[in-house]
């Protein structure tokens, strides 16, 4: 089906700090959503709470705008009960990689088909300018007015030691990169995890946009890079001079989905159940 | 002689085999056609601790064990220790002095009979893993049981492990059964026999009934973590997941588990979770992201002893209230507390339709005393069961409802400046939002809304847990709120008027009323008989539903008691303060549980008297 | 001429500096030595939304913003639209035309002051970021105002920034002031002058008093995790732990924030943490943790408007059942809602010897209104305040129970199997385990026990949430079950006759009794005065302690009442379904708000009214 | 000050199945927490809740028996709180890897001086048997009658890729192994993690003690391996036909607990709060 950004957008405008990355980050999603042809009601964005997860009520699609830190659990039954539909989570680093760690971990596991994009400002926004696991150390926000005591976590290597099968990380800076990178995510049969890059204007002073366009490369541009190699993938997620962005690591296993033994056909969510016969059942306890 | 009513008792080590000794012996009654009621008591250990598994069967409908053993076999010296002064006068114990390593003195009244186990069984079972059912035969010989229908249930439990597994365990039984006839004939005072008449009942726990009336409901999505004593549901849908087309999630917590939950229902599938208290706690933050999102689910509240970790396998009722009030702010929810193995399946399978219909999370509060014990149930009547699912809206019907109202729509473009969402109630017969997606929370007269699901076309909306509006998008004036609240709690006016009001059980006339919720709910039924053998008239106020509550008619009913007596295993009567909060009534006395085990119907007809006396 | 009472509004877009502007103009009051009061009302995002903030300035106390605005500060038109109607008779409205780029008509009886607030920030402020000040600067040359002391006050704020900030910002402010006194003269009806005495009146925030009495009482672990209305508590004492020796954590998120607490007050230190409703439920198990393992510490839950994410900077009272029954199972917990900027650093200070001396959780409830709004409030009298740690032991008194418990212990080890701990209660007098640890779950009259923390020599025991004996080891005996529930359950017994019983604030001879909690006290103080200028007499009974709770005390005050009313920021009228469960008493009426505002003392003025004359 | 095995001895015994890994486990820690002459009341030994967490009333020092996933915030608070304390955390895989995974990870970033257990049977014991993060794919237990379909997480690879400090793996079938690992954790300052396959003889018949016997090796006996390189430490962790146990990386960073800005002293416990002053505080308020 052709579709255009237009058939993405809603009447209600963001209400993100002007420059504020989560505007790049959602025109780079309805790109993709746009250029793939995947009609509206097929889509489902799930959202965990933040500045970017409010992202799910500007994009036209089903949203399900959910707690603080839990996008994933819910993405994933959306998923498993109707696995014809294309589910996108979006999130803050905080609500992923901080509160929601464990999710992230577990999902990453099942490789459940979906695409994660994070939301990286490396600070909590909506409660304004808190300290995340990202934020770099010695960052001194209204949590940690000494400066941040712990160690930045690093999602991309955590995700390559999690087996994690698309493993990729945008600039909501450069929109045409982050489309493509979105469109291979969402294409890709499979966990995928986009981490992305995107300045805070309002509180981060430190990893502006000025600071991610000097301080990051694209993997794409680099000779003979190989998203196939996962020990290549390490070191370049490992590297901290410079940035890479692009698409790290690749890799195809079988969804959790399409293993399930509860799966009788295509989605549950079109099962007739109004008269299951549970006399069967009942027979093996007489 | 004392035919076909019984309390047998195995006790052994934990780890032993102790559970599905006692699932033998109990099916021997089913095959009998009698009543089985069997209780499983054992401590937060894997082995070495004691395990108890007590069968009673009667030709009556039994509800509780007994305190009272008439046999008991003891698998080890312990078992002895421990419930020799249980045995009524004139009932015996199977022991092994042999593998014990002593003799044992009988108590008066109470015959011993020394069997030796653990030699027959490596004799005649080929091994010591024969040795309960060794027991097993001895205890049917001194019952003199029909051995075939024996034969036939082992036959039958055994069949998986293989025909050498079988034939030994017949073997072993046999030999047990021919060593007690052998060595003490017909002397035992109790016997079992097996009814002409073939019934049809179940051996089943709680547990097993509330799967599957979740199966029987529709439920496709279950997403639990385990947890005793809640782990049997996620077990019994994960075994039966393939047959019945069920996606079943083991999650890595409760957290996930109710998220998930969250996220099927949404997407629409009838979905389900089970767990304890402990996890329950974990919960109560998606329990509320249900109720603001308005997606139906039902989520089993198995209660154990708390406060946190407690006694994990022993039994409570203490969650009543905190269930009630789980989660911040104000949400409507249904709490519902079946009394019954029977109430479990029905209740069960109700609780999807009411979470589908009102659009709101459905809470079971169950017990470790009902969801692990057996009992003889016969066959669940599911004839004019209905699968209701509200105003979940088909395709059809959401392209007639946006046919409808296009006009309305185009009247309102006009109106509402473009880049904003509406605030408050959309007109009359409009469902559909500026950005022409679906307007799920549409107020409506009952405060439910039409529903569409992911997938459907013209159905798009934003479900938010932030305050929003009609259309699922986020919005804060004081309008908009004032009218949302008003929304969800109208839900469950329309609920009450669709549940049934409790009612008097038993004599409408008693001295005595006891009221009481989940489980104890049973033995109260014994009690009552008990009483009434002795003279005294009671009855019971079984309250089944505990939000919505029957203010009026629980209210109108306690005025017109006697004397009112709670009846709770918890320590401080929460029902009582439930009833109290709700109606002003205060019960004349409570009869309080808490040491982790349910009540016997003698000691709860011990303590009534007791008040009885004291009062009068 | 209206001299000192004012409510004065700036409002604009969110990110442009609204609440520190506003607090600089309550700083304006405070060194007047005028009353403050300041409400900040915003959007849940972070710029362009609404953001305003009305400063109350009175020389009497005032606990609550008016809906009438005297003068408003518009930094731009969204604030005309939305706050113009509020504008009393005789008020008037600051704005600038030229930067509106519209001339705006000012409503009958009010008057609209043109002010280039733009052109003179770039002029004189050197940037546009000045034109807040400019504004405030304006406002007070309207009202006539010393403008030493502003300068005073904006050199003290922007000190930090360096003094060309400093500069400006004065230059700012006189400019504005200058343009007013040039172009309208001393024409504005309100004026402010400061006192001449000299009062020492702090500008805080519930959560400032908070943070201060937690500090006062010694608080040395503050673990947490970001939300609002409550991560100022985290801010405050990060920034001051410092000075203080204080650990604050920010931690991954609420369950781990609680369960550190748990760590920190099993080791010994003074520990708290701070939430909303949302995190709150996170916290439930780990809260229920503390209730058994008898962990001292303080949890504050700063409510604002449920279910789930809600409306994350409004306000609301509606946590409060779950507050009371949050976690499975049953366990002594103290429930405190301060009422006043005053009580909550009293009562954060009590609660901290309260969760000592009963060794349990104390749940603090505030609210987002007291939370984020400014007040003056002399400054605390610490005078006689006394840390009190009840039972937590030194190393000499170790040593000395243990010394005593010697002879006992020899005693026991010989009744007592080596390979098991004890089942019940211990010997009186004996504090030493089989294990020869100490028993730090000793049963006492009181249900309290003396406490050791780890490093302390002989004090060693196991902290279990199984259910545990006197030492801490495990146990499931139905004896010891029963004592240890007693035991935790008599602690609340002994912190009930130590809490002060609510009394009736204001005439006894009232035709209205006013029943409430928390942040709508101070605006029923103000009612009551309204009320009574209108010939009706109106009493207030305030409760603060939830639970334990004053049966028997508001049980009697309340059935001497002749009218009652609930009065709650909540839908369901919260309290009075604990009075109603506790007292069987049910409030006459209620009025119940939950749009996420606060009531201001004429909307509850003629909510009463109405009520009164509908039923008489 | 000398100490032996006996002084952390206990009268209850354990209540674990006769030939659970758990009593090599508890021996271990025993020995080590003697050899290195740690006096009882200075050690805390924090667990969650499981079989394996039950060891927390077996070994004589002060305990801390928390909730099923939660130990480790409760040990960092009690390392916080008085630093001078040992603090030894034990816990299950389902406990430490599973619900606890969230802490786990950051507790790791933090860099805390504590030494972790996680009893490792890939199993759920105490429930009776269910599927662990750690389970091997196609794992039958009740609750994936049909075989397990998640990927199994690597726990030591994980740790590698959270920077933690002091990462081993050890074998309750050998109990003087394990000691020297637990010796070597405790006097590591920072975080230790130490993954121990522990057979559960009732519940895991798969991973057993002649599986770990047939398929473990010593890091030690293999020549050249330096605990240093990280590169080779994460090759390791990633090696499958073989399952190497010993240390596979250390290094040294600054704990959380030395760069706390609120740390006054050595111990907050002792700090004198009869009389604290705040009216300094209040005085920046007027
Ligand atoms: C359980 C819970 N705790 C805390 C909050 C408050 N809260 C809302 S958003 C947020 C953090 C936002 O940071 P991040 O996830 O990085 O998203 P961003 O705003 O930076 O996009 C927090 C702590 C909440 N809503 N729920
Ligand atoms: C919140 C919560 N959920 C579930 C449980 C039940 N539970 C107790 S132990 C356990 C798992 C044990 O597995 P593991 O952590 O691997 O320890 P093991 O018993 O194998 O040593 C579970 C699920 C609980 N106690 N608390
Ligand atoms: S606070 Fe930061 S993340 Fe949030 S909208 Fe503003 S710029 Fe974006
Ligand atoms: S169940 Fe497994 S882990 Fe638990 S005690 Fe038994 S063998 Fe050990
Ligand atoms: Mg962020
Ligand atoms: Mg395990």
């Amino acid at each position: 089906m052709t579709l255009t950004v237009k058939d993405f957008d809603t009447c209600a405008k963001p209400d993100w700090c002007p420059g504020c990355g989560n505007f790049g980050i959602q025109a780079a999603l309805k790109q993709a959503l746009a250029n793939l042809g995947i009609e509206p009601h097929k889509t489902v964005l799930v959202a965990g709470i933040g500045c970017g997860s409010k992202m799910a009520h500007w994009v036209d699609v089903y949203g399900l705008h959910t707690l603080h830190g839990r996008s994933l659990p819910p993405a994933t039954a959306v998923k498993f009960a109707n696995p014809e539909l294309t589910v996108v989570v979006a999130g803050g680093d905080g609500d992923g990689y901080g509160i929601g760690m464990g999710h992230f971990i577990h999902t990453m596991r099942r490789n459940v088909d979906m695409t994660y994009l994070v939301q990286n400002n490396m600070v909590y926004g909506l409660t304004k300018g808190q300290t995340t696991p990202t934020s770099a150390k010695g960052f001194k926000t209204p949590s940690t007015p000494f400066g941040s005591i712990e160690e930045p976590l690093n999602p991309i290597a955590l995700a390559l030691a999690m087996g994690a099968t698309y493993v990729a990380r945008g600039f909501s800076g450069d929109v045409m990169h982050l489309t493509k990178l979105i469109e291979g995510a969402i294409k890709h049969k499979g966990f995928a995890l986009i981490d992305i890059f995107q300045p805070c204007v309002t509180f981060n002073k430190i990893n502006t946009y000025a600071y991610f366009m000097q301080n990051t490369y694209k993997l794409e541009d680099e000779k003979g890079y190989d998203a196939g190699d996962w020990e290549k993938a390490m070191a370049k997620a490992r590297q901290t001079d410079k940035l890479p962005i692009g698409l790290f690591f690749k890799t195809e296993r079988p969804t959790y989905e399409e293993q399930d033994p509860g799966r009788t056909g295509e989605s549950l969510v079109d099962a007739d159940i109004s008269d299951i016969d549970v006399r069967p059942l009942m027979e093996k306890f007489m | 002689m004392q035919t076909n009513d019984l309390t047998w008792m195995i006790g052994g080590e934990a780890g032993f085999g102790i559970q599905s000794a006692g699932h033998i012996f109990a099916m021997c009654g089913i095959r009998a056609g009698l009543h089985v009621f069997g209780n499983a008591e054992y401590p937060s250990l894997i082995r070495g601790g004691h395990n108890s598994d007590v069968i009673r069967l009667s030709e009556k409908e039994v509800h509780i064990h007994k305190e009272k053993l008439d046999l008991l076999l003891a698998m080890n010296k312990e078992t002895l220790d421990m419930h020799l002064n249980e045995i009524v006068e004139g009932g015996g114990f199977i022991y092994d002095a042999e593998a014990f390593k002593e003799e044992v003195a009988a108590p008066k009244g109470v015959t011993g009979f020394n069997v030796p186990l653990k030699k027959i069984a490596l004799e005649s079972g080929k091994g010591d893993i024969t040795r309960n059912t060794v027991g097993i035969g001895a205890s049917l010989g001194l019952l003199d049981y029909d051995m075939t229908i024996l034969n036939d249930i082992l036959t039958h439990m055994f069949a998986k492990k293989g025909e050498e597994v079988v034939a030994n365990n017949i073997a072993a039984a046999k030999a047990g059964y021919d060593f007690v006839k052998k060595n003490y004939g017909d002397a035992f005072g109790f016997k079992l026999k097996p009814l002409n008449k073939k019934i049809d009942r179940m051996l089943i726990t709680a547990n097993d009934a509330i799967c599957m009336g979740a199966l029987k409901a529709g439920c496709k999505f279950v997403a639990e973590y385990p947890m005793t004593p809640s782990s049997s549901i996620l077990h019994f849908m994960a075994a039966h997941a393939k047959d019945y087309g069920v996606i079943v999630k083991h999650t890595e917590d409760e957290i996930a588990a109710m998220n998930m939950v969250v996220g099927a229902g949404f997407t629409g599938l009838r979905a389900m979770t089970g767990t304890s208290g402990g996890g329950f706690s974990l919960m109560v933050e998606a329990l509320g992201m249900a109720g603001m999102l308005e997606v139906p689910l039902v989520c089993v509240n198995v209660q154990r002893p708390g406060p946190s970790t407690g006694l994990p396998t022993r039994t409570e009722q203490g969650d009543l209230l905190f269930a009630l009030h789980a989660s911040q702010g104000e949400f409507p929810r249904i709490v519902i507390a079946p009394g019954s193995f029977e109430e479990n399946f029905y209740l069960a399978f109700d609780a999807f339709n009411l979470a589908e219909k009102f659009q709101l999370p459905v809470i079971i509060l169950s017990d470790k005393h009902m969801a692990e014990s057996v009992k003889s149930t016969e066959m669940f009547d599911t004839k004019g069961m209905k699968v209701e699912r509200g105003k979940l809206l088909s395709q059809e019907q959401i392209d007639e409802l946006r046919a409808k109202s296009e006009a309305a729509l185009k009247k309102l473009k006009q109106e509402t400046p473009a880049d904003r969402g509406f605030n408050g109630a959309s007109a009359e017969g409009n469902y559909l939002s500026v950005d022409n997606n679906f307007l799920r929370y549409k107020i409506e007269e009952d405060g439910v809304s039409p529903r569409t699901i992911p997938g459907m076309k013209g159905g798009i909306y934003r479900a938010a847990t932030d305050e929003h509006d009609e259309s699922g998008d986020l919005t804060e004036t004081e309008e908009n709120r004032n009218l949302m609240v008003e929304k969800r709690a109208k839900k469950l006016e329309g609920a009450l008027r669709e549940l049934p009001a409790p009612v008097l059980y038993g004599d409408k006339d008693a001295e005595v009323t006891f009221v009481a919720w989940g489980s104890p709910v049973g033995a109260l039924k014994e009690v009552i008989e008990i009483l009434a053998a002795e003279g005294v008239k009671a009855n019971l106020l079984q309250i089944t539903y505990m939000c919505p509550f029957h203010t009026k008619e629980v209210g109108e009913i306690l005025r017109g008691c006697k004397r009112t007596i709670g009846v709770e295993m918890n320590g401080e009567g929460q029902l009582c303060s439930l009833i109290a909060e709700k109606t002003g009534y205060f019960v004349n006395d409570k009869i309080l549980k808490y040491s982790g085990r349910q009540f016997t119907a003698h000691e709860l007809k011990d303590r009534t008297m007791a008040l009885i006396n004291k009062k009068s």
